[in-house]
């Protein structure tokens, strides 16, 4: 399957997100799930990035709510747009799971 | 063009998940989408009108009301509503209320289903 | 479009919120959604606990008792009573230290359900994400 | 015997806090202690009268009266109702609303605190 | 200080609680904080009863609203009504801190 | 009763509920409570980040632009310029990276205020918690 997850959390779900599994997997960061794009907790990536075969996108509105900017995002990380959402979500990708 | 449809659960004043949704239906829309909306649990707060809007506080019923005048459908869980003592009179006009029946019907011909769950 | 199926994944724990008791009763409402369809649609549900979700299928629960709310363990019960498959993924409770007798697997005490309670590994929950129309994660 | 004041601030139905703040607060009540209840957030849900009362939802309103006829003192954050579109015609009797103030000066002769945050 | 910490989660809050230090300390486990009282994860104890001289209660209600019994309670936690609660947070502690 | 001392300990992170934010504004309410109190009596307020909770305290938050609501910075800024002390723990800072000049720590676009934001260890806040009379947690 072609699934998009989101994470919205800085904490939890973990498990859960380990374990799924995709042939096409996104995982797009949103309101406090934008913190595993800039936050490197003990000098360390989020193991949310450390998932295999997975593209990463954060959502630049959340971002700068919290008071970040492009200069400290993971390069692992793509920023997105609202839109961008959208069509990731409509063309990309076939399913959605909100985490 | 898809047809998208939002379940929000979480969420009251305070969390942005609703923010997150109506901005979400807001790009979709303005790509041509059509989008349903259902509220229940705490999101069921959109059906109360006459929300002060404080700076402090997103508000969104105007929001909320351009959306639906650009076609998006947006219809609240009747008992949730009832129980936090959101009654008829209390809704927005053009917000509908049902049961939950018509966010599972919507799953069947929607292209896309984003369930935003949560605490 | 015929029947449509949906996977309802409950991983968080109850009483905290009411999202897992919702999602029993979304699943629920697929039964009655038909007045909303065409002629032919239907929608087929399952409901997966998994993670910490699976501590909503813990048999027992007091809740009436103790805060006058019906507890998840009933909503669980109505939904197995109405043919809706419930799944507890086993890795979960096998980490929580929980036995299948622990789990509320049929509905007795509501005149007894033709199916009952399913314990499941995780790789059958991912095969269920695979097959279904949409996820509804809970 | 003490006074005990109680700051409930997270919770909608569905969460069992509020449910825990009036249990405690009726078996410190039954114990002689003087109860102070302070409902800011999404606890302000008190301050709007007229809930159905469904056996899936927990339903407080009539605990409340009963925990207010035998002296305790319950008050919700004004703005916090406001921002949900609560205004004065809703509130339960007996009910106060107030600013933030109340809480923070009950807090002066008060001999305990329990405040309940969460998200 | 006298303090009663009041845990209502089964996640979370767990670097705040592990660094918190009482001369005295209560731990009432409330709400979903139960669990800590009656799951072994992984076959072991919750770390939230390693909390060095600290006395654990649950309370009961929320105990059985969850589907356990006293008989699935860890031997380190007593067993508390409402009525308790009151008297451990007004005769036996000072402050409370709900985390 | 005097002084009493009052420390609001913000442990979780913004903009997923609303209670950080309800800390910062309960404990500038400080200010205003004399109405209800009598004569001579007063609340000191601290106001604490710590775990979490620092995340807060990052600086250049735009919620006024991208969703039109009060940043929680700018709750901090109005602690800050009413003489209400903000502390942020050093050790949680330095778990999740965080410099101090990423942290708000004036008030200079409101006029400026003459205390800025205070880099303690977690043991200086036991220390406080030890102190004051109540303990607010959120």
């Amino acid at each position: 399957m072609k699934l998009a997850v989101f994470l919205s959390d800085l904490r939890r779900t973990e498990d859960t997100y380990e374990r799924l599994k995709a042939e096409k997997l996104g995982v797009i960061l949103v309101e406090n799930g934008i913190y595993h794009a800039v936050i490197k907790e003990g000098g360390k990536d989020s193991p949310v990035l450390s998932k295999a075969g997975a593209t990463f996108y954060a959502l630049t509105d959340d971002l700068e709510t919290r008071g970040y900017t492009a200069a400290n995002v993971n390069p692992k990380v793509k920023l997105v747009s609202y839109g961008d959402i959208v069509d990731l979500i409509t063309n990309e990708y076939e399913k959605t799971a909100w985490l | 063009m898809a047809e998208l449809t939002l379940g929000v659960f979480p969420s009251l004043v305070g969390s942005m998940s609703l923010d997150f949704s109506f901005k979400l239906a807001e790009a979709a829309i303005a790509k041509g989408h059509k989008v349903n909306m259902w509220l229940s649990g705490n999101a069921v707060m959109m059906a109360k009108k006459g929300q002060k809007a404080f700076k402090d506080y997103s508000h969104l019923e105007k929001r909320m009301k351009e959306l639906m005048s650009k076609g998006m459908e947006i219809t609240v869980c009747e008992a949730c509503a009832e129980a936090r003592g959101y009654h008829k009179e209390d809704v927005p006009e053009g917000m509908k209320r049902a049961s939950m029946d018509w966010y599972l019907a919507k799953t069947v011909k929607t292209d896309r289903l984003l369930h935003i769950g949560g605490e | 479009m015929g029947a449509v199926k949906l996977l309802f994944v409950v991983q968080r724990p109850p009483y905290k919120s009411e999202n897992p008791r919702l999602a029993l009763t979304h699943a629920l409402a697929s039964q009655t959604a038909e007045i909303y369809m065409d002629e032919g649609d239907s929608v087929v549900p399952t409901v997966a606990f998994v993670g910490d979700g699976v501590l909503n299928a813990v048999k027992g629960q007091q809740a009436m008792k103790t805060y006058g709310v019906t507890s998840t363990e009933s909503h669980i019960k109505g939904c197995l009573m109405t043919d809706v498959p419930i799944w507890v993924c086993k890795e979960d409770m096998e980490r929580l230290g929980l036995k299948e007798d622990q789990i509320v697997s049929d509905a007795e005490d509501m005149g007894g359900a033709d199916i009952s309670t399913k314990f499941v590994s995780f790789a059958e929950i991912q095969k269920e994400m695979e097959s279904v129309k949409h996820l509804l994660f809970f």
